[in-house]
């Protein structure tokens, strides 16, 4: 994206060897994350990875960056943290489905709502990976798992959905299968000024193998996929023969040639309430969408700190230790 | 007008303020402490506010209290019991009457004394509350304070409501005429504060001169009374609560260090007002931020001090107990915090408006492994300020988190702080690496046992630290070795500190080593006052007051190997004691209480008196 | 509701008393809540109240049946727990905007996620009522309050739209100055199989006066919200003259006499995209919607553990200790 | 066929397996150990799984061991130094070998010995692991196993990769032969498992006695050898690692109290398998639920408690850390609950994968306020069951919290389990109140000084609990006084369990009192060994362990003062020990290790031999 940066992937890349499973769809998220900080232009330096705890989260490790791999579910908490104490820093959080979204849940929540001014790569491989094998909030109803071995009783969580509900002001998925893609997905994402939803599909192969096989297979993809770009029609299938039209408020899958070509709906990120009306295409009926669902720009919490801290200090000046004591109602003895 | 009455000295007052929420109690008490202040008297004082929700007015639930006691010497606490009670209404009077000393004064509205009123209160039918036998020794004051205030202001072209609302300017004035003081304070303070609507200080100026007048020419006093200044150090003053004190020390200490304070933080009582205070300082460029939750506030500062800033959070008991894992990522990744517990009464949700130290075992142990971080305790409103400032220089130059333990008591209550000089002020100086050469994440100081700052951002020294046992270069290990030493290398670290802190003071009696009371915290005033009358008493009764509790001061077991009986008064079941006898195996008495208040001197008497 | 109840409100009602401030909003929902309660037929035993901290959360102890007034935040969690172990319970849930959304964030979203069949009554002043005055992620941006003296820096919680993105299966809006609204809403929340959450627009004279005083000021709410009725079209304003139409995937508020009449908008609590639709109805522009946003059936988790438990326990009767123990591979010595 | 070998009798044999993780040590370990269980010996045994990440085959970080004892006696523990190692791998090798006693075992996979994967392993390019040298002292039996697997199954039409996947099964028959087991366990166990493949049970049938003839006939043995049945109590034996066996206690403690169980839980190393046990048990309409964090896991079993359930959690440390705040709450609602903590290595992150015993001072303490409750400890993996039991006997009981600590070492090690018949275990009457007459919902028990529990849904009980300090009636109190009785009736009522638990057991040396070696938790095992040792040696070393740590047995005070030295052994910097110091005054002598693993007899016999 910077045209004349001058580092490369190796200058990302630390020496330790990375120690996720052989085939594990974390590799690819990785490698493309690299990529992209190679093109950004800025030094590693001023980079900062955090993350919890979890297989993905592991991540800040195989970045040759500033990084803090901390607890289990925080990682937002503390990158709020580091963001709001130094804007200048390009913030990245990596995590999993479990770490984000289930026990770290309230900190997402509250991170989209601040529009805090950072990456969120999501790896969602619908299961707990490093404790091996536990569902995680976004396992399918009826997933057999250790700890639901007649299968789960509760519907996941989809988390580009719950990011629409929360005004999220960035929110793309995309497929740990589709390099390009996903390259293209973060760099949106690193440009974006504010909180940058990446949900990726990730797969599992030791315990949640071919989760999202449809929807990697170069022979599945074309159906079980719909790829949004700015400005064009909603098409997928092997020979984009099929389309998503809407029925008043929700969407429905149709075949081209059954439908006027107008109805076809047709991408703009910038529409949020497309972007809402997309969040509903979920479940088995649908091809999963991959891309940008919205981007818009709003104020970031760590900019209005600086903005609000400057206007005070223009006026009253910068505080010292004397007005700071002696202020209010002082009296002298002696 | 009548003659003059002769003025009569006193040494000390207790004055408790009481009445609805709405009576502006809280005021009228802040005021008579700011103008006894300024006339030179050293003040103490704690608010008593309603029990979490308010309640219906006119009730006891819903009384809101403060006490003050000024005198012409160091008072060190609010005072047990009133000589002066102000009841704004049958409620106040009924809840607090049984408090005042014999002979001592009850100043309330009669006007309040309906029979409606009353019934609220809680009296049986035919009882009044004014009747002797109700207010058996007391010398009662019952003035029509709202038709009074009414009529005072009848000229002024506004609603009855508002007039009335003026009538805690009129109980001030009794009480600066009883007590001699210059209105001149109040006044000043008046035309401030309403400088956009001066009639509204007009209207108050007026009735509190009004009272003053009423209090003179009533008749109900038979003389008139003061208190001389006592001689406090010389110097500028003001009046700090614990929880402003804590705030102003955080960000003087940010000032000191020359970093930038971040406040990761969540409202809970006694504790939000430590967050409120530093939310002031945008000048200073605080980031004072409310986070979701105290999990948040301690992870965002824990992000902020890895990030280089000078970060803290505050909270209460239940928030220290979330915060708990969040503190061992804090410890292990070796990262300067001051975390600040204003601690309330436990367990669980407790008795949120009332003072406890029951927190104590929990700042030393409330974490999963060995987890190590040092534990403080302010003992006065202003030492907050100075404890904060400690906590800081702790956790600055030796990486680690630390605990300062206040509570509502300290927080909540106030003294005249003598305004120090920057340059009588701790250096914390901080420098965080920037030579690349040969650096490794757990090199350590070979005298703090710290390992270095570095603020990411920095060229050439991007590194990973995290949750994880590390090696010294900051790779994961798990080798066991590596993690033995590790852990015994984190506990050296923090133990070390007893190097660098004072030594435990005692007020020693001229008259014997019999009995050594120990103490921590909130309850110095109360302890304190005991011991000095026990010394006057000539008695063998000493005072040790712990500000440093992990590690204890190096002379420690020194100075208890000394005593004949070593006494611990706590507001626990015995937190301090146990690591006492832990470490030092010595015998200990124990004087515990646990009821929202720090030690009468008399509870602390009947267990002394047996003793010696 | 249930025409022969043996109860009245005078059953619901313990004898000790309500500690909220004169004009407190809580009043007016609570007293709707008993007379709810008083009309279902059931005893107040049948029923436990579970409740956070906070003004709102002292809900238990003024209806007298069972009551658990817990730790700030955890309500959801508790009343899940409860309720998975006893589904005949029928389980409700009081709690403030700090208490459900703040701290009790991550419970929220994983109770309505769970389908957890509670009703849910979250009591929103838009600020911290218990501890005076500070802002809660309801609190619009740029409110003042101790904790942000020049006001805040977030983007509030629409409670709506987030349980929209999480798939709530009943999300119901109302005011605590329009009884009779409440009343038929609690009674269809409490009616409702799954999580009903009932978003209450509650006044804190104390320290936000006036927060809702649009929305429940009978002068302005004709202007200032929109019922939304079963079946009816989208009108508002004294006459009547204002509706809400769509501009494809956006709502528009706009004259009546401007627009097609068809254009305008007809309610239907049954259909999901027309939830997700109007939970973008936020912010100064829009009325506030008032009424059922939607109401689905889904499994609830309560039942579905009776389910799975009983067809286990059909296929292998009851477990004893025996059969827990002498289990597995067992040898015998001696 | 050469003539059979004369067979050598052994008294104990300690084995390790160490592989690849795709090499099924941890099947292997289980079939020799199942196999010798049920010819009667004692056997206990402890998996070392890899840590945290499951990292590159072929290399040390790759490597799952599997450590069993068998014996003719009580063996006590998976044992220190290995007799036979079973190295499938060069990194299995290099990581292993230097723990193998002289003269020992070394059986590999000469196949694996590629110039690539040696590499991988790490060792030097020019180095034959297998060279003399690097293997001094240790009998080394280099076969061909994954070449002679694939030989054996020619005739089999699989792949190459599936027929390779049975070589773990050609080594077991290597050990089947050199100590005389019968392979009969394991056929049996193989046609069971894959009753629908017969063809897969087939050819690992084959690959083990190929490896049985293979140990007779290569002539690498010298003889056989054979470990005489043990003579364990008569009765069924299965066997339990800890966790199991706290899921099955807990099943087992649900049958016994008549209450469904409800086990709100979140997935954490090393606990996580308790509660995957626990979900088996549908049929016994378990209710076990997975909720969204720890803090959730323990307050949906409050509210299953508090609505009547027998109700649970379990996590490890940094769980327990987050579960602080809401235990608080069980404790002032005076509501049963059993807490599972499953420790391992600290603090934060720490060392998830090994264990330790540092979160004792947690249990105690990790809670804001006066916030007592009972604390367990379990000693061996089928004592989990027992001690599962216990911790629910007095949560039912008393109507309070209780923690049982147990560790990753019990959790993953396992042991012969005498089956216990049902009435032979204890009662847990749970009576829940149904009299509307009279109640008052902080009306006690005389005795028991337990409050009573009501079911929400009777009649006529209907009542409010919560956090905020409470009077007899349940009522909401401020009252001072009232917190002041409740904190010391809390107190109380968990101190009075003393008066209801064993007294604590010393294994006496009949050689006199010297030296009292005390510990609680898995080190039972290691310690019991030394002093076993030290008592044949005519040492006066006793033994105390405490199951129950909070409180004391009775007689503890009495036990200390018997004895010259104290001794007390801990994985930890010392937790039990400041406990024992400053409730009896008694100095300790401390015996600490933190490197995840329990004592080796040496590490104890260093520091005893000093005492002696
Ligand atoms: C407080 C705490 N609770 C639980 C755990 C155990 N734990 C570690 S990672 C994890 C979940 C991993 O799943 P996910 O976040 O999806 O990451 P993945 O491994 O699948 O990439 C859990 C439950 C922990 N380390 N800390
Ligand atoms: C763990 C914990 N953190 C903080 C608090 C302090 N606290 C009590 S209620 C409350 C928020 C109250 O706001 P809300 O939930 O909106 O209820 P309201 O009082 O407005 O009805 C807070 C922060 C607490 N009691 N416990
Ligand atoms: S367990 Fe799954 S998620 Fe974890 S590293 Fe292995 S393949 Fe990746
Ligand atoms: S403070 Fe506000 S919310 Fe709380 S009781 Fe008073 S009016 Fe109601
Ligand atoms: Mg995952
Ligand atoms: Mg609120």
């Amino acid at each position: 994206m910077n045209a004349e940066s001058n580092f490369t992937k190796k200058d990302f890349t630390p020496s330790g060897e990375v120690k996720w499973c052989a085939g594990c769809g974390d590799f690819g998220i990785l490698s493309q994350t690299i990529k992209v900080l190679s093109e950004t232009g800025k030094s590693p330096e001023e980079f900062a990875f955090i993350s919890g705890i979890g297989c993905s989260s592991r991540f800040p490790y195989y970045v040759d960056t500033y990084g803090f791999h901390t607890i289990h579910g925080r990682a937002l908490a503390i990158a709020t943290g580091t963001k709001i104490a130094n804007p200048d820093l390009s913030v990245w959080v990596a995590m999993g489905d479990g770490d984000g979204l289930a026990i770290g849940g309230n900190h997402f929540l509250h991170a989209v709502r601040r529009n805090v001014d950072m990456v969120c790569i999501l790896m969602d491989n619908q299961i707990y990976g490093l404790t091996k094998g536990q569902f995680s909030p976004t396992s399918f109803r009826g997933q057999k798992t250790k700890t639901a071995p007649l299968g789960t009783m509760e519907d996941p969580i989809d988390p580009v959905a719950l990011t629409m509900g929360l005004n999220g002001t960035f929110v793309a998925r995309t497929s740990d299968r589709n390099p390009k893609h996903m390259h293209e997905v973060i760099t949106r994402a690193y440009k974006h000024k504010g909180f940058s939803l990446v949900h990726v599909l990730q797969n599992c192969p030791i315990f949640n193998d071919g989760a999202f096989e449809k929807e990697s297979n170069k022979e599945t993809r074309a159906d079980a996929t719909l790829m949004l770009k700015q400005g064009e029609k909603m098409l997928f299938g092997k020979e984009s023969e099929k389309c998503i039209v809407s029925t008043g408020f929700s969407p429905k899958v149709a075949l081209v040639a059954d439908v006027d070509e107008k109805d076809i709906l047709v991408h703009d990120e910038h529409q949020a309430g497309l972007g809402h009306f997309l969040a509903q295409i979920q479940g088995e009926n649908f091809p999963k969408p991959l891309g940008v669902f919205i981007e818009r720009e709003a104020p970031t919490i760590d900019q209005e700190y600086v903005t609000q801290n400057n206007s005070v200090i223009e006026k009253k000046g910068r505080g010292t230790i004397k007005s700071l004591l002696e202020a209010g109602d002082t009296w002298t003895v002696g | 007008m009548n003659e003059p009455l002769k003025i009569q000295e006193l040494d000390k007052v207790v004055i408790r303020f009481s009445g609805d929420s709405g009576d502006g109690m809280q005021l009228t008490g802040n005021q008579f402490t700011g103008a006894s202040a300024h006339r030179g008297n050293d003040v103490v004082t704690l608010p008593d506010f309603p029990a979490e929700i308010r309640a219906t007015p006119g009730t006891i639930p819903g009384i809101s209290g403060f006490q003050m006691q000024f005198g012409d010497h160091a008072v060190n606490t609010p005072g047990d019991f009133p000589d002066v009670l102000v009841a704004m209404n049958p409620a106040a009077l009924r809840a607090n009457i049984k408090d005042v000393k014999k002979d001592g004064f009850v100043i309330t509205d009669s006007d309040t004394f309906t029979e409606a009123m009353i019934k609220k209160a809680g009296y049986a039918d035919d009882v009044d509350p004014l009747d002797a036998e109700n207010v058996l020794h007391k010398q009662v004051i019952a003035a029509p304070i709202t038709s009074q205030t009414i009529e005072t202001l009848k000229d002024f072209d506004i609603d009855k409501k508002s007039k009335a609302r003026c009538k805690n300017f009129f109980t001030l004035g009794i009480l600066f005429w009883l007590y001699d003081i210059s209105p001149a304070f109040t006044i000043q303070w008046l035309k401030g504060k309403f400088a956009k609507k001066p009639m509204l200080a007009d209207m108050n100026i007026k009735v509190l001169n009004e009272g003053m007048l009423f209090a003179q020419n009533s008749g109900h006093f038979q003389s008139q009374y003061r208190v001389q200044p006592a001689d406090l150090k010389p110097g500028m003053y003001r009046s700090v609560t614990g929880n402003e004190a804590c705030g102003l020390g955080l960000v003087a200490a940010s000032n000191l260090a020359g970093l930038d304070l971040f406040l990761g933080s969540y409202p809970i009582t006694p504790a939000t007002t430590v967050l409120e205070e530093v939310a002031k300082y945008k000048d200073h460029n605080v980031k004072a931020v409310q986070m979701e939750d105290e999990i948040a506030g301690v992870c965002s500062a824990i992000g902020a001090a890895w990030a280089g800033y000078f970060a803290c959070t505050n909270t209460s008991g239940p928030g220290i107990a979330l915060k708990g894992e969040a503190l061992g990522l804090a410890v292990i990744t070796e990262i300067p915090l001051v975390v600040i517990n204003v601690q309330r009464g436990g367990p669980s949700t407790g008795l949120p408006t009332k003072t406890e130290q029951s927190d104590l075992m929990q700042a030393m142990y409330g974490r999963n492994g060995e987890s190590p971080m040092p534990v403080l305790a302010a003992k006065t409103p202003a030492d907050c300020f100075h404890m904060t400032i400690e906590a800081s220089r702790i956790a600055l130059k030796y990486m680690t988190p630390v605990i300062l333990l206040t509570d509502g008591y300290l927080g909540n209550g106030s003294e005249p702080f003598l305004i120090p000089d920057e340059k009588d002020l701790p250096v914390l100086k901080v420098t965080q690496r920037t030579d690349p050469k040969g650096y490794q994440s757990y090199a350590r100081d070979p005298e703090t046992l710290a390992r270095e700052w570095v603020k990411p951002g920095t060229p050439g020294l991007a590194n990973r630290v995290g949750g994880l046992e590390k090696d010294i270069t900051g790779a994961i290990s798990h080798d066991p070795e590596n993690h033995d030493e590790m852990v015994r290398l984190r506990a050296k670290k923090v133990q070390n500190i007893e190097n660098d802190i004072a030594d435990l003071e005692v007020l020693q009696s001229p008259h014997g080593d019999d009995i050594l009371i120990i103490g921590w915290g909130s309850t110095y005033g109360s302890i304190r006052n005991s011991v000095d009358k026990y010394q006057k008493e000539g008695k063998g009764v000493s005072q040790a007051h712990f500000s440093h509790i992990f590690p204890f001061p190096k002379n420690t077991g020194d100075v208890l190997k000394k005593y004949k009986k070593i006494v611990v008064a706590e507001m626990n079941l015995g937190q301090l004691a146990p690591l006492l006898r832990a470490t030092y195996l010595t015998e200990t008495i124990p004087l515990t209480k646990i009821q929202g208040s720090p030690f009468t001197e008399k509870e602390i008497s009947d267990v002394i008196d047996t003793l010696i």
